[in-house]
């Protein structure tokens, strides 16, 4: 019965349970998430990219990206950061609590496009959130593309998401993974330290017409990064990124993620810096 | 010597508390200690409009909200020599009658019954009586009605102004709340049955003075010009200052009253005692059968005069009605002076509201205010002193709370304050 | 279940009264908590440690400051309801004039009061921390209640912010300030359901100043049409409390 | 388009005989303010074309109501309450408003709650004289050629009926002796007057066209700061203006049970908490990046993307921004021409 509801109305949350949670640092967690219906769980499609609406029912609904990847299906994985009254009722539930999700919305990364080129992934504090699901389609497809850089900067090293996991990404090799933490307090960081930026001096041998470049992060590491990009002389519009604006709705009718007219919640989140300069208020 | 304390006799509007000391069985002192922080309405009014005057003084009080709007509106409209339209005056009366019905049916069934049933609280009765709360918490709200509708919000209503109404209820509004009167005056009968039906106790019982407004053309009401005492005498509103002489003690902010070096009461009680007889219908056959002498000694009477006053205002309100949706709206009545000083009185739930202005250049100079609580005080000292002595010589030691707590309540002082505990001191 | 308290100091007990009026929900109130300290509404009141304090009325006494802050230390979350205790209330119109001693000694006179040390009103966020804010003189009991029942399920209040305009536009009324009516509903705290312009009557401000109020631009129009700076800062100021006397001061300084 | 012609005196007889399709409402006058209001006695209604202070999206988009229900077991939508309703004499203007409404709620995926108002919801359009402040001619927004089931053009002593939709034919079909079917060539050349006298009544003719270049051109004009210093953020501008459908949403819980709804209520992009995302930041916290959103949306972004603008010219903005920030000061302003505004002073 509800699901003839739930058809015709893309503002009922679907019913999901949180299957796993980990603490990745003190206020961001990793929620793995599955629907309650079995074959929804398993012919649930998205893009790495897009993102979903959480609700809680009775505290509200925000937008995450979704963390995992669409290559493996079953799970979908987001990673979460403490900060209001829908992202705190979220981190009191326990396993097993049911939550209402919809989604996924948002254009995603133009897959597609991106086949047969070169990556290269940046990215600064949680955004590591919609990259990641980005990065694992990118290796679990890898015959599909050319060279592919991961580089991530984290304050410290305890700030840094999925530390033990990129740790091992770095003994891959068909993936050339640099991370870097602006401080190193603990004094035996493995790796480089220093602003993300400075990673870029490993980038070599990629073919800039042939190379697309997707970013997240917070708001001042965009300048930056761009620029370094831009000298590599990567085309503007295969220079990808991953932008926040408040939601309300997620499929364009709330309003508040509008840029003049373009609504971030269909035509984004991800826009290439193209978009970016033509559209001033973008970032 | 002991001393028993009433802890939180809160409010006039606020805090404070009951201290009786005892000695050898004797009460050597009883005060009510006003703790509630000063908020100086009076002085924080001068240099106002009237206009504002009226935003401003209704928060003295959310339960009184209306009397005082209504109060001040008839000094301010006196004062600049306005006659507010036919229909204003009707409309602010029905505002009132709801007004004194919502805090005596607060009063009666939520903050009083308990006592009288043994329930800490109304929530704590519901399950035995529930029907008595449901039919207070009906009559509440029905009252709350008719508050809303005149103006505009339970609490704090801004609709009513100098020279009438921002806005007259609708005649559709007017004709629901007539119906659902008429519907609930069984209700209010069965409540006047039960509050007859209690036992009251005798402990405090002595005589004492009563004052009301005396409403024109012999009718009962809440609203006039004249205030009538029960030694005989009838004086003007504009004489208040005489009447009620209020003067400062040292152990409260709230202010004190006493006529001719008398303490007095106000209220539906002395409402009752001077113009009960007035009243007509089915009110009037009640207050046949069940008034006596022992009212005029007793304050925990004062339940039973307001239950009474419930039916009057139930009774009253059709007709009311019938007569404000006769007239048209009337436009507003501007002021013909912008000096002038008056006094404007109505008769709150708990009795007689004194609000005076002088008003010189349309800046309001000087303004004063006399809340009946404020000339209940001495009473409510006199009378807790009275059942202190009485309690505690036939050895009721344990009932000792509960029965100055009660005649405290019997005031309805303000609502927090016939709430409280009652703490014995022994020393 | 959580253990919630209501509180009173100087004020004119509205909160507390609205949530008495609230016949529908009264019971389901007493059910959904353990109400531990009401005075008004019961006589087996305690002093306990509370998941949340609700408090009403500004701070006018040394005894009070001291009774407001033992609360605030075994309560989990406190809450300002009402303009007395959001912003001051009516009695803190005219905080900061110098005043105020005299004015006391006009209503007291020289009268010794052995009662309490008494001061001008006071939010209560200038003595301690406050973790929400409902305004409203009186606050409005739908919010109240949609901000209560999220705090009992352990999430923030989700209050309007917006000022009162927006719900007078829902109500479809024309802008009194277009008829030279002098309305703070730009400038005032929404959630009120426009109530008074809805009667024609302006907003008198009495749910305080809205988190964006352009003071500024307000004062410009009204003096514009016609009113004099003083009656304009003195209807600002009235419920404005000292979040307003604020306001007007960052703009006279500009 | 069908179109077909009905005596005055026929409209009251009219209306009454389709009030088994639903609710009438129309526009009434409530002494200082025109209000939608349901039309229960005909009697003394003049059907005189009136412009409400809330355009005609109130019925679609209602201010504020409940999306669904919900408790433990889950969610439920609150769809099946909306009564059938027929809403008379909408203007020109207010019909191109829900034809943007219609475009925004309808793309994929549709709102079902506009979707299923809008579905329940007949709308008999009324011409119009224009007023002080109508601007629909610039905007080209005055005539109507979709979005209503009836069209009616006051032709002094009868009108012209335009039949829009298959609904509008049922609507006539049930008493079509009141309309007459054959429609003379003076009646057309009458019309063709009407509307030359009228479109020649514009107050306001101003030349939206070229906005979106002067758009572009003036982001960075002293203007903006000069508008946000004076706007009073009261958001008036936006509940006012057909084709904003900003809103906001809240969860709202019972007391004692686990139980509650989702409500969505107007919100304004003039509000300084519309752009606030986590951790405070703010993409828009001056007033005059908030107003250069709505003008960017209204005057630039949909005519790039629809080639006319947002603006449907029913001028509501100029009657009712109590500092006369609206389309038409704003504007002008930004093409330079001389501007008489409380903003500007
Ligand atoms: C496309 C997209 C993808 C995203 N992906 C992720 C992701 O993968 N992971 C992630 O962690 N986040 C992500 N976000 C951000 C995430 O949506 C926000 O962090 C989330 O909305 C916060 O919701 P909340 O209810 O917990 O916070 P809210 O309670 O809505 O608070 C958010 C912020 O609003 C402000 N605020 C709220 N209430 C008040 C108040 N009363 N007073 C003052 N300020 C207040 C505060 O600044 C607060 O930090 C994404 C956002 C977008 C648009
Ligand atoms: S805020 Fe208003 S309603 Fe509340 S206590 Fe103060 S004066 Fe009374
Ligand atoms: S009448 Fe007052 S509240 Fe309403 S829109 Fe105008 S200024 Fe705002
Ligand atoms: S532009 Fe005008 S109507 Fe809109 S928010 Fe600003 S002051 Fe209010």
């Amino acid at each position: 019965m509800r699901e003839v509801v739930k058809e015709e109305n893309p503002f009922i949350p679907e019913p999901m349970r949180i299957v796993r949670r980990y603490n990745l640092i003190d206020d961001v967690k990793l929620f793995q998430v599955r629907a309650v219906d079995m074959e929804r769980a398993l012919t649930l499609r998205y893009l790495p990219g897009q993102f979903m609406m959480i609700s809680i029912a009775g505290v509200g609904e925000a937008p995450f990206s979704i963390s995992s990847t669409p290559s493996r299906p079953g799970l979908l994985e987001f990673c979460i950061r403490e900060v209001g009254s829908v992202t705190q009722a979220l981190f009191k539930l326990k396993e097993n609590a049911q939550i209402g999700i919809r989604g996924p919305y948002g254009n995603g990364f133009p897959i597609e496009k991106m086949v047969g080129h070169d990556l290269i992934i940046v990215m600064g504090g949680l955004g590591v959130a919609p990259l990641r699901s980005l990065l694992y389609y990118a290796l679990d497809n890898r015959n599909q593309f050319g060279k592919v850089y991961l580089l991530y900067g984290a304050k410290r090293p305890a700030e840094m998401l999925f530390r033990e996991e990129f740790l091992a990404l770095r003994e891959r090799d068909d993936l050339e993974c640099l991370l870097t933490v602006d401080q190193d307090d603990t004094r035996d960081w493995p790796c480089h330290t220093g602003l993300v930026t400075s990673l870029f001096q490993y980038v070599k041998g990629i073919d800039p017409h042939k190379t697309y470049a997707a970013i997240c992060g917070p708001p001042v590491m965009y300048k930056f990064v761009i620029g370094q990009f831009l000298k590599f002389n990567i085309p503007k519009h295969q220079i990808l990124m991953n932008l926040e604006r408040r939601m309300r709705c997620g499929v364009g009718k709330c309003g508040h993620c509008v840029i003049e007219y373009i609504y971030t919640c269909l035509d984004g989140p991800v826009f290439s810096y193209w978009d970016v300069i033509h559209m001033k208020e973008l970032i | 010597m002991k001393t028993i304390t009433i802890d939180s006799l809160a409010r006039v509007e606020g805090h404070g508390g009951i201290t009786v000391e005892v000695e050898d069985g004797r009460v050597r002192g009883v005060r009510v200690n006003i703790h509630e922080g000063p908020r100086l309405i009076e002085a924080l009014v001068v240099g106002k409009t009237p206009e504002e005057d009226l935003n401003i003084v209704p928060r003295i009080c959310a339960i009184c909200t209306l009397s005082h709007k209504y109060a001040a509106l008839r000094g301010l409209e006196k004062a600049l020599g306005i006659e507010a339209p036919w229909k204003a005056k009707l409309t602010r009366d029905l505002m009132l009658l709801g007004e004194i019905m919502e805090s005596h049916s607060l009063h009666i069934f939520l903050l009083s019954l308990p006592d009288f049933l043994g329930y800490p609280s109304a929530i704590a009765m519901s399950d035995r009586y529930a029907e008595e709360v449901k039919r207070g918490l009906e009559l509440k709200q029905f009252a709350h009605r008719v508050m809303e509708i005149t103006s505009a919000r339970m609490i704090h209503g801004e609709n009513p102004i100098i020279g009438g109404f921002g806005r007259y209820p609708t005649d559709a509004e007017l004709s629901g709340i007539k119906e659902s009167a008429q519907e609930l005056v069984g209700e209010a009968e069965r409540g006047i049955e039960l509050l007859a039906s209690l036992d009251y106790p005798s402990f405090m019982e002595e005589e004492t003075v009563f004052m009301a407004l005396n409403p024109p053309d012999d009718h009962y009401g809440f609203v006039g010009d004249g205030v009538l005492i029960s030694t005989g005498e009838e004086r003007s509103v504009e004489e208040y200052r005489e009447l009620t002489q209020e003067r400062v003690v040292p152990h409260s902010f709230a202010k004190r009253s006493r006529y001719n070096g008398r303490s007095f009461t106000v209220g539906a009680l002395g409402r009752m005692i001077l113009v009960g007889e007035r009243l007509t219908g089915r009110t009037g056959e009640y207050f046949k059968k069940l008034y006596n002498q022992r009212w005029k000694k007793n304050p925990l009477f004062n339940n039973l005069a307001q239950a009474i006053e419930i039916l009057y205002c139930l009774e009253n309100i059709p007709e009311l009605v019938d007569e404000i949706v006769k007239l048209e709206d009337p436009p507003i009545a501007n002021p013909p002076r912008t000096d002038g000083e008056a006094t404007g009185a109505v008769e709150a739930p708990r009795g007689t509201l004194y609000h005076h202005y002088k008003i010189e250049d349309g800046l309001i100079s000087e303004a004063d205010i006399v809340t009946p609580t404020a000339q209940n005080l001495d009473d409510i000292e006199k009378y807790i002193g009275i059942a202190a002595e009485k309690l505690i010589s036939q050895g009721e030691g344990s009932n000792l709370e509960l029965g100055l707590e009660m005649v405290a309540r019997a005031y309805d002082p303000c609502i927090s304050c016939s709430a409280h505990l009652v703490k014995v001191e022994r020393r | 279940m959580d253990k919630i308290g209501l509180y009173s100091f100087t004020g004119c007990a509205g909160e507390l009264l609205t949530i008495l009026h609230s016949e529908d929900e009264l019971l389901d109130f007493f059910g959904c908590a353990e109400v531990k300290f009401f005075l008004m509404a019961q006589s087996n009141n305690e002093e306990v440690n509370l998941d949340i304090a609700l408090v009403e009325g500004s701070i006018t006494t040394d005894e009070q400051t001291e009774k407001l802050r033992g609360l605030r230390a075994r309560s989990k979350t406190l809450v300002a309801m009402g303009i007395c205790a959001c912003f001051g209330g009516i009695q803190a119109m005219r905080r900061g004039d110098g005043g105020w001693e005299k004015r006391f000694k006009k209503i007291y006179g020289e009268a010794l009061l052995e009662v309490d040390k008494p001061f001008e009103s006071q939010p209560l966020d200038a003595l301690i921390k406050v973790d929400h804010y409902i305004p409203g003189c009186p606050m409005d009991k739908g919010q109240f209640f949609s901000a209560l029942t999220r705090l009992l399920n352990g999430n923030p209040p989700s209050l309007y912010r917006f000022p009162v305009c927006n719900e007078c536009k829902w109500r479809g009324n024309e802008c009194l300030l277009l008829k030279n009516i002098p309305c703070l509903g730009p400038l005032t705290a929404g959630g009120c359901n426009a109530i008074c312009p809805s009667y024609s009557l302006p907003c008198v401000g009495c749910w305080g100043p809205v988190e964006e109020a352009n003071v500024a631009s307000e004062y410009q129009l009204l003096q514009e049409k016609g009113f004099s700076g003083d009656v304009v800062t003195r209807r600002m100021k009235t419920f404005g409390g000292v979040r307003m006397a604020q306001l007007i001061k960052d703009v006279k300084k500009v | 388009m069908r179109v077909l012609k009905m005596q005055k005196e026929n409209l009251m007889v009219f209306l009454e005989s389709i009030r088994g399709f639903g609710e009438l409402w129309g526009v009434v006058d409530k002494g200082n303010r025109f209000v939608f209001d349901k039309l229960d006695d005909l009697s003394d209604y003049d059907f005189k074309p009136r412009k409400p202070m809330i355009p005609p999206k109130l019925f679609m988009h209602p201010p504020k109501f409940s999306m669904f229900r919900f408790n433990e077991k889950g969610y439920e939508a609150e769809l099946e309450e909306i009564p059938n309703r027929v809403i008379f004499g909408v203007l020109p203007c207010d019909i191109h408003g829900l034809l943007i409404l219609d475009r925004l709620f309808g793309a994929e995926p549709p709102d079902p709650y506009y979707m299923k108002r809008r579905e329940k919801t007949i709308i008999l359009g009324l011409s119009c004289v224009p007023g002080d402040t109508c601007l629909a001619k610039a905007t080209n927004t005055h005539v109507v050629e979709e979005g209503f089931d009836l069209f009616f053009s006051d032709l002094d002593d009868y009108y012209l009926v335009w039949v829009g939709s298959s609904k509008g034919d049922d609507l006539v079909r049930v008493q079509p002796d009141l309309f007459e079917e054959k429609l003379e060539y003076k009646d057309l050349e009458k019309f063709i007057e009407w509307k030359k006298d009228r479109d020649s009544c514009y107050p306001v003719d101003f030349d939206f066209t070229a906005m979106p270049d002067i758009m572009e051109l003036s982001y960075n004009s002293p203007v903006w700061e000069k508008i946000g210093e004076k706007c009073l953020a009261c958001g008036s501008c936006t509940m006012v203006c057909p084709t904003c459908n900003c809103y906001d949403v809240v969860d709202r819980l019972a007391l004692g049970k686990f139980e509650g709804i989702r409500e969505r209520h107007w919100d304004s992009c003039m509000y300084k908490e519309y752009s606030m995302v986590a951790v405070g930041h703010n993409f828009r916290e001056a007033r005059s990046q908030r107003l250069k959103l709505w003008y960017t949306h209204k005057l630039q972004g949909f005519i790039g993307q629809f080639g006319k603008p947002s603006c449907v010219g029913c001028g509501r903005c100029v009657e009712t921004c109590p500092v006369d920030i609206n389309v038409v000061t704003v504007a002008k302003a930004l093409k330079g021409e001389p501007v008489e505004a409380f903003w500007n002073r």
